[in-house]
This record gives structure tokens, C-alpha cells and sequence, in this order.
């Protein structure tokens, strides 16, 4: 019998039913699946419900600082969660912007990191955030960078059997983190996003910049981030933005051409990078 | 005369509420009939193309399948059309746009039905698409061979892939412009938008033994479905009973036909009855939306900012059919002038065939597009004069016994009290009304505009029952607007009876008085009347009864409060409608049953004002107006525009029921914001790129603005019921004007082309617009 | 698809014992085999709303659940809200208040706003608005429904 | 949607021209060919997959070349479907070879594709970028076979695959 809906309760039997139905699809809040089940873009013969396996449900502090973010953590959950201070809010911000308060209600981080749909909240915020995706596989767990998990337009580096089973959050640190949505209506898909994270060191600050919506992966460039740290100036910010700018890939659709997508990277960055100065109390 | 039984007038909640809001509310979707089938389309995937033939066997063998209907159960004669009978209920000989319907199957489960379409071959041979108005034109390829021979209701001087052409002018456009101190020109472009009922549209059919069709559909008039299908089918009209479920909505895109014909035919086959409901995409890709237009304006004026003359041509994309558009080429011309004085006028356009889904009715009738470029270029023409906008409107609005284009009489006019409310309720050049937001610009934005709200025919039946209370019969649905709720308050009124008493009939093609349909704000007015005429019937017969119960003169005789008739200054000494009643059932005289019907007469044009060529509709009229003013703020990393406060007054005659006026000024104008900032169909090729509501989006409750105020304007029309007109449109069809004035105002920018999304707005700021 | 699996859900207190298939929604279940039509299909992607029901208390899209996956839930609809105190309050002030036009996102509208209020029973216009960005409605403009929503609020509050 | 695109081939046009209308060697350059049989003098029958993410779509494809100008043009037609039907496929594609110098082939390629159906309702923009993917990635496994004359062409497995 290998069709049908199985309820594993632990992430080993999730797996085994994984490795024994390679058509199977997990289903976590549905939201995704379910959509493209509808519009006829799967069709899956075996669905494995995560939904019986308490561990993926837990947000939990971990021991050195950071958290522990099951993969079944519902947006409404991330949404509402108080406990991420400092840098961290990035991630509490992106998930309130995430479509609308029913769909939070269903939707799992889990599934959206899977899913990987370029224009989702998650995947600049979890990069921002310095996030590492938690993939279980049978030959155990591993955590890769979101930075490297991102692949490609609706891509992961989930390997076949594999399975998201949470996100790890580094310590929060003292200093601002944002989320920057831009999109045609409210709960739409970001035409461009701006995740940012910004630690206050004395005088100084180190940022973390990642755009969103401007290309297949999150975008963010190792020499933007270190111009927009230590005291920067407005020459250091216009450089950052054009060199994400440079870096973006965006596609070209209803949500604005390409060309559009590259002239906001900066003007978002700017912004989003101002605010987040002002509110660390290290303006220039 | 305010009876304490008056209905007009009162904040009455829509009579149907409580089963709306219990979900028990029945929509087309919600309908069972027992051995109900379900009905699925198979859709064009070429824009163009020849149909060599079907393979409908792997279809017909699915088990579950019952009929398959293609393009060669319609014979060649039965095409359907308003104004020009060009359109079969499927795909015949020919496809003509990516989605067009070619063939349909009936099966046990809309799965099944779904799995089977997709199963039916269809062999093509593919023809050039024409996807632009300019292409088609030029094109010697012809999307409707001998369009030529179609029967046409009017004068549209069809020709290869023109559809029709119309004009009117008055005065000397040449002299006009002579005679100006500035002329202005200005081209601009309007997209297709979509009308998102959030009803999808479907219908039922069934089939007696008698072999008689009955078809229930989401429609805005059981009269154009049944003459259509009979048209598609060729049957009469006879053989075809129509009614209508509740409607989830509709705006002009349930107005003319979708699936019935399909649906029919695939119950007149599988001798069962059948269900087909589209899905969301097929909504999109095969209903039918609001034309994009291309349009010129030339405008002079005078140095004082006196109007002199103007020149407005279009250029509309039709679409594959006819459907409504050559009534919109001709309304959207007859409007175009706008509600101002203009000695020297002259509106000219055309509408050409292309391979696109059917263009047609929606909200505001080629108004909204129109009125952009008219009441954009004026506030320009101000600028470059240095005068107010609304001043420079208010030195050239019709007033007084004005004629609008065309040269009808006006038989009353509020706009006056319109501009003037909306500019003091706004705060208008008292500087800026509230701050912008670091980051952002803000300004206010006005325009105006005249609609009409009458039209052709409609009809009432008001009969008496057995103890004394009313039951009225009219034709006209009810979309959601309200009009079952408006027309039962004229009917109580009319009677002075409270509203309890009256009981509304759901329109039935087999039991109700004709009624062209709920289109063109024209319900209230044009049923109203005839509800008030009906009423004036019964109260003649009821006057009858009661003088020979009196024993007086029925001219001694008025009606009071209660349902009762009693002799004038004596109220005491009367009768109530029981009584009446009784008698009239069981000894004489007969039941009570008032009856009116009527059809709009004032001529379009007055021969001796002004000249029409391809006149469409000749009898249309009965003008509403509105004003607005809008609040918006400009974004100025994105571009974004946001309309944080609207003030839209509406004059509409009378408010028979304010609150649910104020729905259709609050709907209108949040519809009217998505047309201007947000919604726009877009193409792939020949394919629609954003059929689903993930990619084609409307405005949510953070686009709209909370601080909406509709502000009703009464200049009590003599020929309206209480003084009626009609309030369906006018509130949204300035609104992308209104808004496209603020943006300038705040960022020194003016766009010529809808929508004005956040990157053409940013474009135009940072100087970059193409 | 024409092997089913055997579901058995809570519907408006009524436990209910469906065969279904595996890819079935919630919606379809509802509107087709139980005949409760007052969740709507507007766009069958979740974006809507008119579909909006509560599964174990929280407001979801029924065209975004699927059936199978619901086992041993209970689902609220609009049909079964009647008793609710919330909803009946919600659904006088929106009569009143003339939230409603066509109707046919109200069920989904009032399900979407009972939601609001568990979490929020004071809510300010701003928060209406997000609270219910996700109901569609093309009819009202919404300021109306908005109103009802905290006109609702009040008299609960009372 | 558009896509189109050029590269350069260090082999002469007629080199080249004999490459691209060779149907086995297609098959192995275009990217997710299983295969192309040649039906008649200008037909080809091809099955294609066009994966994005998890979705993936097998289309049966039918090519037809409209215009050949040896060795400078090739026109053709594609037409398609998946085999559910679930999709529809066309594309008008236009192939020009341009000789700058003789052991150097500029290939400029040009198709206008259109997906209706279920794919054609999925993210246009990653679409287009998939497409145009496809378009690079078939350029050079063409170049890097016909340069390093990988299979002679008159060896190719044809519809083997």
C-alpha cells in the first residue's frame, strides 16, 4: 500500500516512509501543496502529514543563545513570537508580512523554506538572520547555511528522502533587525524585499543585508554588507546598493519588470538601511 | 407627506441579509437538481486557428461521460450578439482567442467532466493572430469573415475586423479650435481590467419530458439569457424558461451570456440536467473585461478658461466578438465631451476585432476611460491658465437647462452642488489637508463626470392578495446592489403601505414583466418607475372598489398610511386594503393587478443640436453626476501611490434607500482605485499572463481607504421614481482621473496611461518614463 | 484517484464519516458530499477568502486543507455559527451596518472576523484591516464591513 | 514569451549547419531531449521534459522545419503537448548562422514560445528565465560537442535515445 495519507510520529518514520514512497510528498500546513495540487501542478499518489510529530512543533530556546524553530512553526507562531530580540526581529517582521492572517494560520516555515518560491518573506530574512536550515536525512541531521540551502527558482539543496525538520537562529545580538516589503497589494507576493540586520558595537556597526524577490535565491553580497559595517557613508551605502544591484537576477512578471526590481534594490536598501541606523541610535 | 409607513428615504438593510449572512444565500454554485451532471469547457490553447475536426472518442469512451458538445451541435445561422450577431456558443469552424471554449462534456462529477475535455482532440490549423487594434486594421487576414452580412440592430458599418465606428459632433470642431486661444492635445491608454465578481460565472440547465429547457445562471438579466440561448440554440423563445439564483456579484460581466448556451446544449444531449461552473482562470481567460482604450483629446478654451471646443477619437480593441462594445464605443463617445459647455464638439472612434477574449460591459460603460483623459487634460488646461481646477470647471459645467452632447434635455442636474460639496467637505485650496509622511508626497486630486441611468424597457406587475398585502413582480435581478430592497420600498411608498407587506417575486422569464436587465444604473430609475406606475394602477382600481363600498366619487378618495383608502379629510371614514380585497376576489371587480410597462423614448440626439453616425443606442438618458476628491500620498522610494481619504458626491435624484447609495459610492469608488492603481490584464503573446487572483490582484482592505465619505446629492428628478436616478456607476468612473490629478499635484508628474502602478509613477519621477 | 481513504471530521458538532480521495479539499468535501455551500469557491488558491472555516478553533482556507488531513477535527462553517455568540453578534451589526452586498464573501468575512476577535475583541480600524486583508470583497469598499466588525466588537465587549 | 540569444563556434558554418539539422545530435543538446526521431524530410517527433522545481512536465513534441537556406537559416515550428494535455506547447523558433571568419560560426537563436494550461498559469517570470536557461544550456553542450567533434554526425544515435 503505497498511497494514501501516513501520520509518521517521529522525523525517523517520516523518513523510512520517504525512503519507501519516492512520490510521496510531506504536507505540513498545505498551503503550497495543496495550491498547486489545485492548480493541477502536483499530484501526488502518497502524502506524509507531519502534523503527529511534536518535535517539529517546538520553538525553543537553544542552550548557547539562538533558537531552535521547529519545521512545523506556523507564521502566526513566528509571527507573534516575542522572544526574538534584537537582530532576530527580522524574522518575526518577515513572517508578519506573509500573506494574510488565515494563510498564517495554515503556512509552516517548514514548508515555505522547502518550497522555496523566490518571492516568499523567509528566505532574505533567514540569510539576514545568519539562519541555518536543519535537513534530516537517514544518515542523520545536518544544518546548512540558508545562505548555501537556496538554490535555484523553486530549488533547495534537499536532497531526494530529505526533509527540512528546523531553522536554527544564532544568538540574538544587541542592534536592529528589519523586514522592508514591497509589494502591489497587501499579502501579495514581494515584487522586492529588504531583510537587514544591523548589530550595534560601540561606535561601530556590522550589517547584514539580504534583497528578496530580485532573483532565484536571496540576494546578498559579502562587500555590500562590509561597506554598510564599521561607520559607513552615504558613498559606502550608494556603493552597497549598486553592487547588490549588479548581483540581482530579478525575473520579469505582473509584479514589475526587472528593470523596476533593480532601481528599488537601492532605494529599499537606503531606507530600510536608515531606519534601522536611526533606531540603533548610531545615526550619523 | 411623511406618512410614518414611508419607505423611501429609510436606511432600510437589504431584505435578503439574513440569509446572506447564515449562508443559506443560494448562488449558481450552490444549486443540486436530482441526476445533476457536471459541465466542463475545453478551451483554445491558439488564438487563431481553423478547426479541421474532432476525435471525441477517448472522451466518449471515459466511463462516467455522458455528452460531448462541440462547435457542430450549433447550427450556422444561430449566432448571438446585442448589437451584432456574431458569436456562437462555441468555437465553430474557427477559434478566435486562447480560451475560447471549442467543446464541452457533460459527466457525473466536474472531475470527470474536467479530465474528459482535456481528452477531446481537436485538429488546427493555425491563422496569423491579431493581438493590437492597429494590427488588425492593417491586416488583410479577417478575424470574422463576411462580418459584413452579420445582422447588426444598428448602423456599425462593419468592414474586415473593423466591428463598428461611430460620431457625433456638434457645432464646427475646425471653427472651434480656430476660435480657441490654447488648444491642448494629449493621447492616452487604458488597460483591460477584469471585473472579479467574487462569483464565478456557471449555470444550470434541465430539460423537461416535454423537452422545454429551464436554465438557472449567475446573470444580470433572465431576458438577455433566455434570448440568447434561444438565438445559439434556435429554438424560440418559448421553449426556454430562465431564473435566476442569488448573484455573487457581477458588474457587467453576467450582462450578456457566458456558458448557458453550453450548459443547455449539454442537458438538451444528455437528456439530465447540468451544472457547469468555471473555475477562477476560465473566469478570467474566457467571460469578458473592460476594453482598453487608446484615445486622443484636443481641447480649446479661451484665455478666461472659457471651453470652446473639443475633439476626443478612440481606438477600442473588442476583442474576438461584438458582445456589448459597440454600446460602449457609443456611450464611451457620447460621454466624452463631459458634462460642460461646448459649442463645438465632435467624438469619433472605433472598434476593431482582435484575437483577444471578448471585451464588453463593465462598471461605467467606457465613462471611466474617457473621462481620464477629459478630466486629466482639463486639470492641465488650469494649470497652464493659472486657474483652480474646480473653478475652471465650475465656469463650464452644464447648468440650468444645459444639453449634455447630443443635445437631450436635462431633467435635472446636481453636479453644480456636487463639486461644491466634495470641495468643501475635502478642505480644498486650504492648503495642504494633512501632512505627508517623511519620505512621501501628498496631495488632493478632484474630477467629475455625468452617467446616464436611463434605457429601454422595463416592466412591473403589483397585484393585491387575498388579505390585503402586495406581492411585486418585476424582471430586474438583483446583483447584490440592492434593487429588490429599492424597488419594494417605491412599491410600499406608492401604496403607503409598510414594507412587511410587500413581497418580491424572483425574476422568471415564464411569470415576470420583460426587463432589458441590471445594467447602466438603470434599475432604480427605469424599473422604479414602472413599480410606480403598476402602483398608480392598483391605486386606481382599489379607489374604484372603495368608492362603490363608500359610496363616493373616487376623485374623494386618496390613499392613507396603512394600506387603507379613505375620503380626503376624513380619515376616519375609510377602508383598508382587506376589505378591498375580499371583495374584489369573491364579488366584484375582480383581484387587484396594477401593471406599467415602459421604454425609455428621450432621443440620444436632438437632430437640430447635433449629428450621430453609427448610433448604437438612439433612446439613452437620464443623467446622474458626481464629484470626488481624493487624498493620495506618493511614495517616494517606490513610487507607490495610496489613497488615505476619498470625499464622492453623488447626485442621484433621490436616495430611496441611503444606505445601500452610499454601498454603491463606497464599492464604486474602492473599484474605481483598483482600475486606477493597481488591476491590469496583461498578455503573454496571445495568451492572458495573470489569469488567477495570485497574479491579477484587487484591493484588500489595506488598499482601501477607511476614510471613504460618499456625500448624497438630491436634485429630485421629475421623471425618476420619487424623483430617482441611478447611483450603479457615477461614483466610480471619475476616480482614476481624481487620482492620476492628485499624483500630479504631489510629484509634478502626469501619466497618460493606466495603470498608474508604482513603477510608472517612480519612472515618471525619476524622469525616466517612456 | 479512485481508491479513497476513510476520513471521520467533527462538521458543526456532527461527526461525519467521509470517503474521500486522497487529494480532495476541505471545500469540496463540504460543498459537494455534505451539501454545506456556505463556504464558497472564489479562487480555489487561497487567496480570497469566501471560503474561510474554522478547523480546531483557527481560521484556514478550506480549499487550501485537505480532507484526509483533517481527520479528527472539528470544522466550523457558517451553517453550525448560528449558536455562536460572536458570529451572531457579527452577523446582526453587518446587517445593520450594511457590510453586505452580493454576500457571497460573507460567510467568509464573518468566519474571518470572529477569528479577529478571539485574538483582538477590541480591535481599531488598523487592525480590522489587517485582520482582514485576506477577505476579499469587491462590492462594499469595505469601510462598511469594517465598521460592522468593530460595532460587533463592542457590543460583545458590553 | 521571447527568448533569444548568441554564441560562437570555433567551426565553419557549413560545419556547424550540418550539426544543428543533424537530429542526434539535438537530441543530446537540447536540454531534457530524450529524444528526436525524424518522421519525414522536415518533421521531427521529440519528448521533451521541462522540469522547475518539483514540478515536472513530459512533452510530446513535433517540430516542423518551415524554411531551410543552407547553410545560413533554419525556421521551424514546434508544436506540443504534455501528455496528460495538461499543457500546450508552441514555439516559432528562427536559427541564423553567421560566418565571421571561416573557422569561426556565430549561432544566433530567436523562439517565441507560448505554454497555455496548467504550466501556463504557473510564475511567468521563472518561467521565462527557465526557457532562457534552456537556451544557454543548449548552446554549449553544442558547442562543446561540435568543437570537440565529439560524435561524427553521420554516427548519431538518431532516435535511439
Amino acid at each position: 500500500m503505497d498511497t494514501g495519507l501516513f501520520r509518521p510520529e517521529s522525523v525517523a518514520e517520516a523518513l523510512a516512509l520517504l525512503a519507501r514512497l519516492p512520490d510521496a510528498k510531506l504536507i505540513s500546513g498545505g498551503a503550497s501543496l495543496v495550491a498547486m495540487i489545485n492548480a493541477r501542478l502536483a499530484d501526488p499518489a502518497a502524502l506524509v502529514s507531519l502534523a503527529g510529530i511534536g518535535e517539529l512543533k517546538q520553538i525553543a530556546a537553544a542552550p548557547g543563545g539562538g533558537f531552535r524553530i521547529g519545521a512545523m512553526a506556523r507564521h502566526r507562531d513566528l509571527a507573534a513570537e516575542s522572544r526574538f530580540s534584537g537582530t532576530l526581529a527580522v524574522l518575526q517582521m518577515a513572517a508578519a508580512q506573509i500573506a494574510n492572517s488565515t494563510v498564517r494560520n495554515m503556512g509552516t516555515i517548514g514548508g515555505a523554506v522547502a518550497h522555496a518560491d523566490p518571492g516568499l518573506d523567509y528566505p532574505p530574512a533567514l540569510v539576514a538572520a545568519d539562519a541555518s536550515i536543519e535537513i534530516a536525512a537517514a544518515g542523520g541531521r545536518r544544518q546548512v547555511p540558508a545562505g548555501e540551502f537556496f538554490v535555484d527558482w523553486f530549488t533547495t539543496a534537499l536532497q531526494p528522502g530529505e526533509m527540512v525538520s528546523a531553522v536554527h537562529l544564532p544568538a540574538a545580538r544587541p542592534g536592529i533587525g528589519l523586514y522592508h516589503k514591497f509589494a502591489r497589494v497587501s499579502g501579495d507576493y514581494a515584487t522586492v524585499s529588504v531583510a537587514l540586520t544591523l548589530v550595534r558595537e560601540g561606535r561601530a556597526i556590522s550589517t547584514r543585508a539580504a534583497i528578496g524577490g530580485c532573483g532565484p535565491t536571496p540576494l546578498m553580497v559579502a562587500e555590500a554588507n562590509r561597506l554598510l559595517s564599521g561607520d559607513p557613508t552615504a558613498e559606502n551605502l550608494r556603493r552597497a546598493g549598486e553592487l547588490l544591484q549588479a548581483a540581482a537576477d530579478p525575473v520579469d512578471d505582473v509584479r514589475g519588470s526587472a528593470e523596476y526590481r533593480r532601481m528599488l534594490i537601492p532605494r529599499m536598501l537606503a531606507r530600510a538601511f536608515d531606519e534601522a541606523r536611526l533606531r540603533a541610535g548610531a545615526a550619523r | 407627506m411623511s406618512a410614518p409607513s414611508e419607505s423611501v428615504g429609510r436606511r432600510v438593510p437589504r431584505l435578503e441579509s439574513r440569509e446572506k449572512v447564515e449562508g443559506r444565500a443560494q448562488y449558481i454554485a450552490d444549486l443540486y437538481r436530482p441526476g445533476m451532471l457536471h459541465g466542463a469547457i475545453l478551451q483554445s490553447p491558439f488564438p487563431h486557428a481553423r478547426i479541421r475536426g474532432y476525435d471525441l472518442a477517448e472522451a466518449l469512451a471515459m466511463p462516467g461521460v455522458h455528452a460531448v458538445v462541440t462547435g457542430d451541435d450549433f447550427a450556422e445561422p444561430n449566432r448571438m450578439g446585442a448589437f451584432i450577431k456574431d458569436e456562437h456558443a462555441l468555437a465553430k469552424d474557427k477559434v478566435r482567442y486562447v480560451g475560447e471554449p471549442v467543446a464541452a462534456v457533460a459527466a457525473d462529477t466536474e472531475a470527470i467532466a474536467r479530465a474528459a475535455a482535456q481528452a477531446i482532440r481537436v485538429d488546427y490549423q493555425e491563422l496569423p493572430a491579431l493581438l493590437s487594434p492597429e494590427e488588425a486594421l492593417a491586416s488583410p487576414v479577417h478575424i470574422h469573415e463576411g462580418v459584413e452580412q452579420y445582422f447588426k440592430v444598428f448602423d456599425a458599418g462593419s468592414q474586415g475586423n473593423l466591428c463598428s465606428r461611430t460620431e457625433f459632433t456638434e457645432g464646427d470642431i475646425e471653427r472651434g479650435f480656430l476660435e480657441s486661444d490654447l488648444v491642448f492635445e494629449n493621447h492616452f491608454e487604458t488597460q483591460a481590467q477584469a471585473h472579479v465578481a467574487l462569483e464565478p460565472c456557471g449555470a444550470l440547465a434541465e430539460v423537461d419530458p416535454q423537452g422545454r429547457l429551464t436554465i438557472w445562471s449567475a446573470n444580470q438579466s433572465v431576458f438577455r439569457v433566455q434570448a440568447c440561448v434561444a438565438e445559439a440554440l434556435g429554438i424560440p423563445m418559448t421553449r426556454i424558461r430562465c431564473l435566476t439564483p442569488r448573484i455573487g456579484g457581477a458588474f457587467g460581466n453576467k450582462m450578456e451570456p457566458h456558458v448557458q448556451p453550453i450548459a443547455a446544449a449539454l442537458a438538451l444531449k444528455a437528456k439530465r440536467p447540468v451544472k457547469m461552473i468555471l473555475s477562477r482562470e476560465e473566469d478570467f481567460e474566457m467571460v469578458r473585461a473592460r476594453h482598453p482604450f487608446r484615445i486622443r483629446i484636443r481641447t480649446g478654451v479661451k484665455r478666461d478658461g472659457t471651453f470652446v471646443a473639443r475633439e476626443v477619437e478612440v481606438l477600442l480593441d473588442c476583442g474576438a466578438f461584438a458582445d456589448d462594445s459597440p454600446g460602449v464605443l457609443g456611450f464611451g463617445l457620447l460621454c466624452a465631451r463631459g458634462p460642460y459647455r461646448f459649442p463645438h464638439v465632435r467624438c469619433h472612434g472605433r472598434l476593431v476585432y482582435t484575437n483577444k477574449l471578448r471585451f464588453g460591459a463593465y462598471r461605467g460603460f467606457g465613462n471611466p476611460q474617457v473621462s481620464l483623459a477629459g478630466e486629466s487634460q482639463i486639470d492641465d488646461i488650469a494649470e497652464k491658465l493659472g486657474m483652480d481646477p474646480i473653478e475652471l470647471r465650475l465656469k463650464n459645467i452644464l447648468r440650468g437647462d444645459d444639453r449634455p452632447l447630443g443635445g437631450q434635455i436635462l431633467t435635472s442636474n446636481g453636479l453644480r452642488e456636487c463639486v461644491e460639496r466634495v470641495r468643501d467637505a475635502s478642505g480644498w485650496g486650504k492648503g495642504a489637508p494633512s501632512p505627508a509622511a517623511p519620505g512621501k508626497k501628498r496631495a488632493l486630486g478632484f474630477a467629475l463626470c455625468g452617467h446616464i441611468s436611463g434605457l429601454l424597457a422595463s416592466g412591473a406587475i403589483v397585484r393585491i392578495l387575498e388579505d390585503g398585502t402586495v406581492v411585486l413582480n418585476v424582471g430586474a435581478n438583483d446583483i447584490g446592489q440592492g434593487s429588490d430592497t429599492v424597488l419594494s420600498q417605491i412599491c410600499a411608498d406608492a401604496l403607503k403601505i409598510p414594507l412587511e407587506n410587500v413581497a418580491f417575486v424572483s425574476p422568471d422569464t415564464d411569470g415576470s414583466p420583460y426587463n432589458w436587465g441590471t445594467t447602466a444604473s438603470r434599475v432604480t430609475f427605469m424599473t422604479g418607475r414602472a413599480v410606480v406606475g403598476a402602483a398608480a394602477e392598483a391605486e386606481k382600481q382599489l379607489k374604484q372598489q372603495a368608492s362603490e363600498m363608500l359610496e363616493c366619487a373616487v376623485e374623494d378618495l386618496e390613499l392613507v398610511a396603512g394600506g387603507a383608502v379613505a375620503v380626503k379629510g376624513v380619515p376616519e371614514k375609510k377602508i383598508g386594503f382587506f376589505e378591498i380585497a375580499k371583495r374584489s376576489h369573491w364579488f366584484a371587480g375582480g383581484p387587484i393587478i396594477g401593471s406599467h410597462s415602459w421604454v425609455y423614448d428621450n432621443p440620444t440626439v436632438d437632430p437640430k443640436r447635433a449629428a450621430a453616425i453609427g448610433l448604437p443606442f438612439p433612446r439613452i438618458g437620464a443623467y446622474s453626476f458626481s464629484a470626488i476628491v481624493v487624498d493620495v500620498e506618493v511614495d517616494e522610494v517606490t513610487g507607490a501611490a495610496q489613497v488615505k481619504r476619498a470625499w464622492s458626491a453623488c447626485d442621484v435624484g433621490r436616495a430611496i434607500n441611503p444606505l445601500l447609495v452610499e454601498g454603491q459610492i463606497e464599492g464604486g469608488v474602492v473599484q474605481g482605485i483598483g482600475f486606477a492603481l493597481i488591476e491590469e490584464m496583461v498578455w503573454d503573446g496571445a495568451r492572458l499572463a495573470n489569469p488567477t487572483l495570485m497574479d491579477y490582484k484587487i484591493p484588500t482592505t489595506r488598499e482601501a481607504p477607511y476614510e471613504l465619505y460618499p456625500i448624497i446629492v438630491e436634485s429630485r428628478d421629475a421623471q425618476g421614481p420619487f424623483g430617482a436616478k441611478g447611483v450603479g456607476e457615477v461614483g466610480l468612473v471619475p476616480v482614476p482621473a481624481a487620482i492620476g490629478n492628485a499624483v500630479k499635484r504631489a510629484t509634478g508628474v502626469r501619466l497618460f496611461k493606466l495603470p498608474f502602478s508604482a513603477e510608472r509613477i517612480l519612472r515618471g519621477m525619476l524622469g525616466t518614463q517612456q | 484517484m479512485s481508491d479513497t481513504l476513510h476520513v471521520t471530521i467533527k462538521v458543526n458538532d456532527r461527526s461525519v464519516a467521509l470517503d474521500v480521495p486522497l487529494t480532495e479539499t476541505l471545500l469540496t468535501s463540504l460543498r459537494d458530499r455534505l451539501q454545506l455551500t456556505g463556504a464558497k469557491r472564489g479562487c480555489n488558491q487561497g487567496v480570497c477568502g469566501a471560503c474561510t472555516v474554522m478547523l480546531d478553533g483557527v481560521a484556514v482556507r478550506a480549499c487550501l486543507s485537505l480532507t484526509a488531513n483533517c481527520e479528527g477535527q472539528s470544522v466550523l462553517t457558517i451553517e453550525g455559527a448560528g449558536a455562536d455568540r460572536a458570529i451572531a453578534a457579527l452577523q446582526d451589526a453587518f446587517i445593520e451596518a450594511g457590510a453586505l452586498q452580493c454576500g457571497f464573501c460573507t460567510p467568509g468575512q464573518l468566519i474571518a472576523a470572529r477569528a479577529l476577535l478571539e485574538q483582538n475583541p477590541d480591535p481599531s480600524v488598523e487592525d480590522v484591516q489587517k485582520g482582514m486583508s485576506g477577505n476579499l470583497c469587491r462590492c462594499t469598499g469595505y469601510n462598511k464591513i469594517i465598521d460592522a466588525v468593530r460595532t460587533a466588537a463592542g457590543k460583545l465587549q458590553a | 514569451m521571447r527568448i533569444e540569444g548568441n554564441f560562437d563556434i570555433a567551426a565553419s558554418r557549413d560545419a556547424v549547419y550540418r550539426h544543428i539539422t543533424d537530429p542526434g545530435l539535438m537530441a543530446r543538446c537540447v536540454p531534457g531531449c530524450e529524444s528526436i526521431e525524424q518522421v519525414s524530410p522536415t518533421g521531427y517527433r521529440a519528448k521533451v521534459t521541462i522540469s522547475v522545481g518539483g514540478i515536472k512536465a513530459r512533452f510530446n513534441l513535433v517540430v516542423e522545419v518551415t524554411r531551410e537556406q543552407p547553410p545560413g537559416l533554419v525556421l521551424s515550428q514546434t508544436r506540443g503537448e504534455e501528455g496528460s494535455r495538461a499543457s500546450v506547447l508552441s514555439a516559432d523558433n528562427e536559427l541564423t548562422l553567421v560566418e565571421l571568419d571561416p573557422l569561426t560560426t556565430r549561432v544566433s537563436y530567436a523562439s517565441e514560445v507560448s505554454v497555455t494550461g496548467r504550466l501556463g498559469k504557473f510564475a511567468l517570470g521563472v518561467m521565462k528565465k527557465k526557457v532562457g536557461a534552456m537556451g544557454m544550456e543548449f548552446a554549449d553542450r553544442l558547442r562543446e560537442h561540435i568543437q570537440t567533434q565529439a560524435v561524427p554526425p553521420s554516427q548519431a544515435p538518431g532516435s535511439a535515445a
